[in-house]
């Protein structure tokens, strides 16, 4: 495949999609083991949502 | 399954389990096939090769627009009907939709070297994205620099929808100002001007790109109302060592009322 | 009407005693302009061509500066409290407020025109059409901004977060207003179109800006 | 006080739940009191006395239950029936006492419906009618609020630790202008640390 | 030097909380260069030429938003009464006061300035040009600004005279900086003379500002 | 409390006159407190026992008069050793409750004197360590102002109707502090309207 003399610049838009997706990829699955770690800590720690209704709850 | 069911987040959070595995493979299915595709694109007798970069850039540039729709609407349904779910929605659509307007802003300028011979232009379309960046990126600081999710959630509720003037003012800049960018070729009255074999890879990618919005705006989702289980659990806790109260008394009972 | 007008009389006696306000603001408004002859360099007709847009940065600039407290001062008073659970809809509140804003610090800004005018050399007409425009405009920039405003209640925060939520709401007026008057000024394109557009813009803030800065007060208070 | 209420009004409130900052204050609170009829909001610090106030001034959301006055002026909202005397107290240094009153009056009723003199002179600081706002004592701007509730009439008055900063003769002085609202048909809800001089029914909040 | 770093500490915690951070400022800074090109037009040539004097400005704009609540906001808690009566002398509190609001407010902006430069077209010498004499001038215009915000505190009436006395101080700063980065732009005169003088300035703001300040909140409060 | 003085200081005004806004408030008054004794200023509203703290606590300039420490700390000015609690808070909303009490013991201290946990649990309010001042009650920032006397040991006390806000818990607790200081050699000078449950020396100024 020849992209003719600006080949870098579709190479970049393609990288740059690429990664700006994974990163944000990246940050979700983080972000979702962050809290799930969060939760279980706090529910170990003998808080449930059960001992109360709590006010931001989401129920 | 009905609507109303959906409204719950924890059946949101049962529900979208099962579901994301089958949207990211739709996704995965979809992006693949608009690659294949574009690569077999011809080069455009005008722009050569770089009319590649198209299948990436008015995606991303749809999508910009596309996702403030999306919190404008979720916005309505914080402020007039005060779903659970809809601030969850509006919050997390934010830095997704900023990173699509990211790259349809970089895209675009790289796109702009090679035709118009300037990355930048201060064109009344490019510029018009740029502050779309900006109100994004302005949303997202509102929603860290307030604390209280539920009144972060409506003082940003009414920006966004305040800043949905700002989006027919993207989609008819370049009309209005006769400027240096396409106008529009696909979206437009009097169906597409653009040829199949250019419309078609441009297509499925758009359609591949809104399939990863919708992933990841779920995924993104799911990952709010776990943050919102933690911050409440947090509160139960500061409660619980709190109340100088009668153990057993963490609801603040009230005692003697009228 | 007492209601309304007791507010917009009370908010106007309050800005000129305490001055800072209304003053801070064309005094902004002097020193952009004055700075703008060295930045540019001594190029009069490149000074003349500017000027339109300088005076409306101006503008737009320091109707931002001194909007930021519209509310938060009487929210931090407890007046806001007293505001909110009155008879008077919260809308109409809202809009006296910005209006006594823009009698006390827009209209000083419309006034000084003329003086500015002569700095930066521009004619009779140019600086009529500018002046004109900024009477037409400046209410927009108030009531846009007023929006941020009651955002900064909720947010227990002011400044640059403000002025970054509402800058780029204010693009619109700022666009028809510096062409309506280059229009009038250099031509070629008429005068009216962009200073109708302009009003539009004008009226349309009158009714979204103390809709949306009500609606967020009402949430915002705690 | 011509308040004129066609039935005796009686304010209410019934399972009222109040959350701040993401915390519970309190849930399951039920409370009334009919007209002529004070109630003193009492609970240690932290309990949610203010918060309370703030709900039926509308000031707050409540996050669950209702708060609503029966028999009250026809279509108007609690808020729009209630005088609300919080911890600030809405004054501006750069007016005078005149002004700061007179705009309230005039914001609040609609037109001046007591003359200003006298209901400062009735608090107690008429010497003080042309003097800057900022020129008052603690003392003397919280008799500058009380003057507010006297220059515009309304059936509810909701009182935030009224008496903070005033001396003796001034609790004493407002004592006999809680009994007037009360024998005028008015009613009061009033957060308190101490007594109010007034016979008051008691809602505690919060255990202890 | 502890109560100094706790106060300079405090000041930039605040800001950064309230204000939304250091971020905030390069978004805000942002916001005003992409108004340029609506009110001035799309010619690359000229925001070139004019982009020093859009950098200056948005620097003195965003340090005027913030600074004139400098001494008020710790007036209006009381903090102020116990900042003066405590062991620390009052102008070293002031200048404390001063560096945490230059660092989170000024600072910022130098840093944001190459980001910006690209928008504006600006090469690497210019950019870095106008980032030096940011460097050098904002804490003046912070320095001046504090005697202003200080006069603030003292004039809960009338008084207007004096804060009109303040900003005019600060326009040679900016004039000099401006002269300073287009002389390193386009020339022709040398970058040092107006930018020794912008240091000067600054040096001498570092001098009467902290004392200023101090004298007018010692006979202030009350 | 290290207070360590040489001598049993003294605190005394002679002839003190104060003016404010242009009008006299008081003249000729004179006062006098020695180690372990507290001064409770009383009067009506606007007789000036806020203007008598701020003239100590160096905030006003006497019209005329003096007021100084005698064997004190050295070359320090009254001010330079003196707490003042006055009806503003000195809280900042934005920095938690921890942050807030460290400021002040820093800079008033020149590094913490008392540990922020302790200071904070002695006035009883332990629990809002992390919370934002923003979301405290009337008397939780009434409770954490306190603590900052706490935090750095101060000879003289000015406090400004310290038991505002509180409830009877706290204006027992804040009695036992006030007691504790006076024991070390502390002196206290407090203008109230109401007793403030230690033992005091009454200063009236004002006529009746
Ligand atoms: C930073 C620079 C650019 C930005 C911010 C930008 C932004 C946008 C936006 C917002 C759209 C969607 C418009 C709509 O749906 O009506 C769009 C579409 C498009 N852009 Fe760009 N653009 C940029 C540069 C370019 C360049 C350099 C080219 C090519 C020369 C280009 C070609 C197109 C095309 C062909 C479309 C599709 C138009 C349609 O079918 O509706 N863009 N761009
Ligand atoms: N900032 C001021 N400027 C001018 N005059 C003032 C100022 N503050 C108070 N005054 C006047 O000084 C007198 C004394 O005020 P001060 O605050 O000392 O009274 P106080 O005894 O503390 O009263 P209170 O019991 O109401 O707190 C009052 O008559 C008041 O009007
Ligand atoms: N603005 C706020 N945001 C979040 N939480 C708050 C806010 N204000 C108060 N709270 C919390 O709500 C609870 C109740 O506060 P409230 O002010 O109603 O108490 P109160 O009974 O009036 O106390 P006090 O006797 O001290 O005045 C407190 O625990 C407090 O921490
Ligand atoms: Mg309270
Ligand atoms: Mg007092």
């Amino acid at each position: 495949m020849d992209l003719g003399p600006y080949t870098s610049f579709i190479a970049t838009s393609y990288f740059a999609a690429a990664l700006v997706v994974v990163l944000l990829i990246g940050w979700i699955a983080i972000d979702y083991r962050t809290q799930k770690a969060r939760l279980r800590a706090l529910e170990e720690s003998g808080i449930s949502r059960r001992s109360g209704r709590a006010a931001t709850d989401m129920q | 399954m009905s609507l109303i069911d959906l409204a719950n987040p924890t059946r949101f959070l049962a529900l979208t389990a099962r579901l994301l595995p089958w949207l990211a493979l739709v996704t995965v299915v979809l992006l693949a096939a608009g690659l294949y595709l574009s690569a077999l694109a011809p080069d455009d007798y005008q722009q050569g090769a770089t009319v590649k970069i198209m299948f990436i850039h008015v995606p991303n540039a749809w999508l910009s627009m596309f996702v403030w729709g999306i919190m404008s609407i979720a916005s309505l349904g914080t402020l007039v009907w005060r779903h659970p779910l809809a601030d969850v929605a509006a919050k997390a659509a934010a830095p997704i939709g900023a990173s699509f307007t990211f790259l349809a802003l970089l895209t675009g300028s790289l796109w702009g070297r090679p035709m118009w011979g300037t990355y930048w232009e201060w064109d009344a379309r490019l510029t018009s994205v740029l502050i779309l960046f900006l109100m994004y990126l302005g949303l997202m600081a509102l929603w860290r620099s307030v604390e209280d999710p539920t009144r972060a959630a409506r003082a940003a509720a009414v920006l966004t929808l305040v800043g949905a003037i700002n989006l027919p003012i993207i989609k008819f800049s370049v009309d209005w100002w006769n400027t240096l960018h396409q106008p529009a070729s696909v979206m437009r009255m009097g169906g597409p001007a653009l040829d199949k074999s250019f419309l078609i890879p441009l297509l499925v990618m758009a359609i591949g790109f809104s399939f990863l919005f919708i992933t990841l705006h779920v995924a993104a989702m799911r990952n709010e109302i776990l943050r919102r289980r933690v911050r409440s659990l947090q509160m139960l806790q500061a409660r619980a060592y709190t109340t100088s109260a009668p153990a057993g008394d963490a609801t603040g009972r009230v005692v003697g009322a009228a | 009407m007492t209601a309304l007008g007791a507010l917009i009389r009370r908010d106007i006696r309050i800005a000129l005693r305490i001055g800072g306000g209304a003053l801070i603001g064309v005094l902004f408004f002097l020193t952009v302009v004055v700075l703008m002859p060295f930045a540019v360099g001594p190029d009069l007709a490149l000074l003349t061509r500017l000027g339109p847009a300088i005076l409306w940065l101006g503008a737009l600039l320091s109707s931002l500066l001194t909007l930021d407290r519209l509310f938060t001062a009487d929210h931090e008073d407890g007046s806001l409290d007293l505001i909110v659970m009155s008879r008077t809809p919260l809308e109409l509140a809202c809009a006296a407020k910005a209006l006594a804003h823009w009698l006390a610090a827009g209209l000083p800004l419309v006034i000084a025109t003329p003086v500015l005018g002569l700095l930066l050399n521009l004619d009779a007409t140019a600086t009529g059409a500018v002046a004109l425009t900024l009477l037409a405009g400046t209410p927009a920039l108030t009531f846009i901004g007023m929006i941020g405003a009651a955002l900064a209640v909720t947010m227990h925060r002011g400044g640059l977060l403000l002025a970054v939520l509402v800058l780029p709401l204010s693009i619109p007026v700022l666009i028809f207003g510096v062409a309506a008057s280059q229009a009038a000024i250099v031509g070629p394109l008429p005068f009216g179109a962009p200073f109708s557009i302009l009003c539009a813009l004008s009226l349309v803030s009158f009714v979204i800006g103390p809709f949306a800065a009500a609606t967020s007060l009402r949430n915002g208070l705690d | 006080m011509q308040l004129s209420p066609t039935l005796s009004p009686k304010l209410f409130g019934r399972d009222v739940r109040c959350v701040r900052g993401g915390r519970e204050v309190f849930a399951g609170l039920a409370f009334e009191a009919v007209a002529g009829e004070a109630l003193a909001v009492t609970g240690h610090n932290g309990a949610g006395k203010t918060s309370l106030l703030r709900l039926i001034a509308g000031l707050l959301l409540p996050a669950g239950g209702t708060i609503a006055i029966e028999g009250g002026e026809g279509e108007l909202t609690v808020p729009e029936q209630a005088h609300y005397l919080g911890h600030r107290d809405a004054l501006k240094p750069a007016l005078s006492v005149a002004e700061n009153l007179s705009f309230w009056a005039d914001f609040l009723g609609g037109g001046v419906i007591r003359p200003i003199p006298d209901c400062l002179a009735a608090v107690g600081i008429a010497h003080a009618i042309d003097l800057p706002a900022a020129y008052l004592s603690a003392g003397q701007r919280r008799r500058l609020s009380l003057a507010r509730l006297l220059a515009v009439p309304r059936l509810l008055w909701l009182l935030d630790e009224p008496t903070a900063a005033l001396d003796v003769a001034g609790q004493a002085m407002f004592a006999g202008l809680m009994r007037e609202h009360l024998a005028g048909g008015g009613l009061i809800v009033a957060a308190t640390h101490g007594p109010l001089g007034i016979d008051t029914r008691e809602l505690r909040i919060g255990a202890i």
